[in-house]
């Protein structure tokens, strides 16, 4: 057999965890708890009267969710950076999307020419 | 040989124009680049030394030479959005005042236009309905509202230099100034089925008598 | 502990099947992000949507988001289960998670009859019938998002289990946290599902 | 090296996990769906010349069949031939090789995203035989017509009278061949950051994988809003449900969004492997290190970035917001800058260069010619909202297009195909046939598109079976003959091509046997023997330095391989 240097064959060769791939645990608990707690936050929130208010604390405590499990539960934060990057570039693809889209799919006056 | 068909409209002159800018801007990068794809090219057999040809290092000069280039282009393509930036406003963003109203819809395969009735308002009771001819006067400001109620259609008038897709579920308003009397054509540009190529209607362009005999025509029949 | 706890991996020391499955959420992100964006624009336009979105049962959607965290935190306990390659464990925990799933899809498809029934379809023929015409379209978002993440969720458990039962042979560990990642996604995804579909109305 | 194996053609053409057979499949499908191309684009184009009746090898051709021939023309030549030339050939046959590994990090992945591709293109074909015929609404697929030929009172209202037309299975089609070639997208990214050789840090990639793996990242991010789309709409027509039914609360223009944040993107992921191509031969055959390497690779990410906010140039008559149309004019009219650079970068390797006009050098310089002085300057005209007005829909925009993505796929594709045949099959292909069909392909391209150009101009618009009932506008007698200069330019196109078929399967059983490193070059696959046996390398290779190290100082050889210390 030849002399192999890099990680190569499928993955299930390799050794688990792999070498130097170590990334710290955090305390699953916590995030859990915090993750709830968020939740709660938003069932909360979803009373308010004020739609606005709402509607804002809402979409931020989702983030928040959605960073907390992505960094924590899936270990983003512990990835390489350029790794990260690709992943963050999706949002960045969608934030142009939907800013451009806006003008034209919502702010429009709302016509239907029926013969 | 002429490039653009006849013209009659206001803007027609000034979109051909900035062709012409964008052409000249074009044409200058194209001396550019051509001279340096083929000067190399003449001179490849010349003898060189190793040290000559290698260039590795991507040094302080390349940097300048292409930094230049790409500054070049930056300024060209600067002159050119100075220079649509306002016809753009003046054609797409601002409606003058008109004189007259019509509205175009598009329907699988005609053009339905609406003339507003006698009493010279769109959307009333009165309001007479054509298919395909479209007649309008010379040199007055013409407010159109471009609809469909199928698919989506394209109005294209190509002697006007004008163009709008026309979708079911708004009201595109666009105006149009001609200054020169004829038929001309009205075209669809968008694809919307199988009649598409034979979606075509006529405008005529006709000075005010003329224009005001054609109206009562249409206004005649429907009574 | 590991000495080399603060120095990242570099991308050639992580493995290829996590780096696959991190590019393939990227991907999805995007899929799930089109609908989304679609959504949220037309959700913005017509504010006749929002009586269309009070008719979704926060009651039952606050249970499957619970039911989804809850998944989320046995698979990360199982993915830690499988670096301790505790076989006993990694059975309890993805069995716990599949049985989430489960619940998740059970919770799903009462919700479903319940809206068919009072005439909310996927077609939005009936509403069409009465005359409302633009929140029809509302009910096709609702069971597109909700039905494809669904259809994540299936995908999900069948994977999850298939992991399962290679960690029980005592192979194949590190598949665990490659499934537990698009496990999160799944979870993810639905973060956001619930206050545009239920919440926000 | 792992001892070549016979192994018989099922097994090698259907079953095989190697990346280079799958490789060679993908471009076995891709000339098969290439001659559906270019037939269709014959009997078309032969209509717009000449008339309808009688044509060779057709018949009599219909309205609606013109709808369709072209739809599909387009839908075939951009997604069927384009996207798995210059994406999955390139990608499969080089990625693994030139990074020097075995193969694709997930063999069985590549090979179902293969088997997915030829699903889709025999769903593609199959829309042919429904009983509506083949969908004709245009390969951009816009709404209302896709929905159903008649609009918002589509007489179709069963499921299955909905799911057996020409709309539904080429939706099907498309989104099949977006999984298949996001699963191939995949892949690539893994393949490229997990499994290079030792010693090959990114900066020491060759370009031509960078580009690849961009194009697959960009291809990742802009198609995802599509495939939802895609869902939608196929929705919109089997169930009836409104996502773009105006009617309905949805709204037509969304999908022409969704669509171009996908279309434009898709430009460049045909563009971008091909460039890497060119710049592969174009270092290798002038003897010279590849000019400005960082800097190429920092103006491919900016232009990639910017590429994924200037979509709405498509749109800028479509009845868009005309403020917004403002400053994706601004970005269109930029995103030409780093591509200035690039090529700019580009000759700065041929300068000084000691070229030598071996045949992919002749395609490469053929492909940065046509592309950068037809198909990007024309860029800037159609970047301009202003003009666009009148050229939109035109056969201006035809021509540009065309001038940009036949130089991708085709000519970029000849180029890497003429440069890695010694490679893939161990073989040569013949030098004069090369040429003979490098000036045909070269010459005849360009007379068909540049009477166009005028024709646009002119004010002839696109998608039109018959253009008799513009007498004035569109039946001059110079009209005429542009038409017709354009069709017989192609189909001598045709018949050119016809020479590289002979040339290419005579010389993979009949051509002179080819060494292992035929052009001198440096990147690693030149170093596996040819063709490469399963597993490419008998020892992997250990790179020391970056892939252009041509005309060394300190060397008596003109070419210092990567793996030499």
């Amino acid at each position: 057999m030849s002399t192999k240097f890099h990680n190569e064959g499928l993955a299930h060769e390799v050794e688990y965890p792999a070498l130097n791939d170590y990334h710290g645990h955090p305390n699953y608990l916590k995030v859990y708890i915090t993750l709830l707690l968020l939740f709660g936050i938003s069932l909360v929130a979803s009373y308010l009267n004020n739609f606005l208010l709402m509607v804002t604390i809402v979409f931020l405590v989702s983030t928040l969710k959605a960073l907390l499990v992505i960094n924590y539960f899936m270990h983003l934060k512990w990835e390489p950076i350029p790794l990260q990057i690709i992943i963050y570039m999706a949002l960045f693809a969608l934030a142009a999307l939907i800013i451009g889209v806006y003008f034209d799919v919502t702010v429009v006056p709302r016509d239907v020419y029926t013969p | 040989m002429n490039f653009f068909p006849e013209s009659n409209s206001s803007i027609a002159l000034e979109i051909d124009n900035l062709f012409w800018i964008i052409t000249g801007v074009v044409g200058i990068a194209t001396v550019i680049t051509l001279f340096l794809f083929v000067y190399p090219m003449i001179t490849r057999k010349k003898k060189r030394t190793k040290i000559e040809r290698y260039m590795v290092d991507f040094t302080h000069k390349h940097r300048i030479w292409l930094y230049t280039g790409m500054f070049l282009l930056l300024m060209g393509d600067l002159y050119i959005l100075v220079k649509e930036h306002s016809i753009w406003q003046r054609v797409e963003q601002e409606l003058p005042e008109p004189d007259f109203k019509i509205a175009i819809v598009g329907k699988q395969w005609m053009w339905e236009i609406i003339y507003p009735g006698p009493d010279g308002k769109l959307y009333t009771d009165d309001d007479v309905s054509a298919i395909n001819n479209l007649h309008l006067p010379v040199n007055r400001v013409i407010h159109m509202d471009l609809k469909a109620l199928d698919v989506i259609h394209s109005v294209f008038l190509p002697q006007s230099r004008f163009k709008q897709d026309v979708l079911p579920g708004r009201t595109i308003t666009r105006w149009i100034k001609l200054n020169k009397e004829g038929k001309f054509d009205i075209t669809c540009a968008e694809i919307c089925g199988l009649g598409h190529s034979m979606m075509r209607g006529n405008l005529f362009v006709e000075s005010e008598e003329e224009w005001k005999d054609s109206m009562d025509k249409i206004y005649g029949i429907k009574k | 502990m590991n000495t080399s706890i603060n120095k990242k991996p570099t991308l050639r020391d992580i493995p290829q099947a996590r780096l696959g499955v991190w590019i393939l959420i990227a991907g999805e992100f995007v899929i799930f992000g089109g609908l989304i964006v679609a959504y949220l624009l037309y959700r913005f336009r017509y504010p006749e949507w929002a009586e269309m979105a009070s008719h979704t049962n926060i009651v039952l959607g606050a249970t499957n988001t619970f039911v989804l965290l809850t998944s989320s935190y046995f698979v990360v306990k199982a993915h830690d289960a499988a670096i301790k390659k505790d076989k006993n464990k990694i059975t309890l925990y993805i069995g716990l998670t599949i049985l989430s799933a489960l619940i998740f899809l059970v919770v799903k498809i009462t919700e479903y009859s319940q809206k068919i029934h009072h005439g909310f379809t996927f077609s939005g023929k009936e509403l069409v019938e009465q005359g409302k015409h633009i929140e029809s379209t509302y009910w096709g978002f609702y069971f597109l998002m909700t039905g494809l993440h669904a259809f994540h969720v299936i995908v999900g458990a069948i994977v999850l289990f298939i992991v399962m039962m290679g960690a029980r042979k005592g192979k194949n560990y590190q598949r665990i946290e490659v499934a537990g990642l698009y496990w999160h996604m799944v979870d993810l995804i639905w973060i956001f599902l619930f206050p545009l579909l239920y919440i926000a109305n | 090296m792992t001892e070549h194996k016979k192994t018989g053609f099922l097994k090698r053409f259907f079953f095989s996990l190697d990346h280079k057979d799958i490789g060679f499949q993908y471009l076995l499908t891709a000339m098969f769906m290439a001659a559906f191309g270019g037939f269709f684009v014959y009997v078309f184009r032969y209509n717009l010349a000449f008339g309808p009746d009688d044509i060779p090898l057709y018949g009599n051709l219909a309205a609606k069949e013109y709808n369709q021939l072209v739809t599909n023309h387009g839908a075939i030549m951009i997604f069927w031939v384009g996207m798995p030339m210059v994406l999955a050939v390139l990608g499969n046959f080089l990625i693994p090789i030139m990074i020097g590994t075995d193969d694709m990090a997930f063999p069985l992945l590549n090979k179902i995203s293969y088997w997915t591709f030829l699903l889709s293109c025999i769903v593609l074909l199959s829309g042919f035989l429904m009983p509506t015929g083949a969908f004709g609404g245009g390969w951009t697929m816009y709404p209302p017509l896709s929905v159903s030929d008649f609009g918002y009172n589509n007489p179709n209202t069963t499921f299955k009278a909905n799911f057996f037309t020409g709309n539904t299975f080429f939706l099907m089609a498309v989104a099949l061949e977006f999984i298949s070639m996001l699963m191939g997208g995949i892949n690539f990214i893994v393949t490229t950051l997990n499994k290079r050789a030792k010693g090959l840090s990114l900066m020491k990639l060759p370009i031509v994988v960078w580009m690849i793996n961009i194009a697959s990242l960009l291809f990742m991010f802009s198609v995802g809003p599509l495939i939802a789309g895609t869902f939608m709409l196929l929705m919109d027509i089997l169930v009836g449900t409104g996502f773009f039914d105006a009617y309905r609360g949805g709204d037509p223009i969304l999908w022409q969004h969704l669509f171009w944040f996908f279309g434009h993107p898709e430009v460049y992921v045909l563009l971008l492997p091909s460039l890497g191509v060119v710049g592969e031969i174009f270092s290798t055959f002038s003897r010279k290190p590849f000019f400005g390497y960082k800097m190429v690779i920092f103006l491919v990410l900016i232009a990639g970035i910017l590429s994924l906010v200037v979509w709405a140039h498509h749109q800028f008559v479509s009845g868009i917001d005309p403020g917004a149309a403002n400053i994706f004019s601004l970005l269109t009219i930029i995103i030409s800058i780093p591509f200035a650079g690039m090529v700019l970068a580009y000759l700065g390797t041929l300068w000084r260069g000691d070229i030598k006009f071996t045949v992919p050098m002749m395609f490469a310089l053929g492909m940065l010619a046509s592309f950068t002085f037809f198909g990007g300057f024309t860029g800037l005209h159609l970047g301009s909202n202003v003009f666009d007005i009148y050229a939109h829909d035109t056969y201006f925009v035809i021509a540009h297009f065309h001038y940009t993505l036949f130089p991708s796929v085709i000519l970029g594709g000849f180029a890497a195909i003429y440069y890695w045949y010694p490679k893939f099959s161990g073989r040569k292909l013949n030098k004069t046939l090369g040429k003979i069909h490098f000036w045909g392909t070269f010459i005849f391209f360009n007379s068909i598109f540049i009477p166009l150009f005028w024709l646009g101009l002119q004010g002839q618009h696109r998608r039109i079976f018959d253009y008799s009932n513009w007498d004035k506008l569109l039946m001059q007698p110079n009209h005429i003959m542009a038409r017709q200069i354009a069709t017989v330019s192609l189909i001598f196109l045709i018949i050119t091509q016809f020479i590289f078929l002979f040339n290419f399967f005579k010389s993979l059983y009949k051509g002179k046997v080819a060494e292992k490193n035929p052009w001198k070059s440096n990147t690693l696959e030149w170093q596996a023997s040819s063709p490469p046996g399963h597993g490419n390398f008998a020892l992997y290779p250990a790179v020391y330095r970056w892939p252009y190290d041509y005309n060394h100082p300190d060397r008596d050889t003109d070419f210092l391989p990567q793996n030499e210390k």
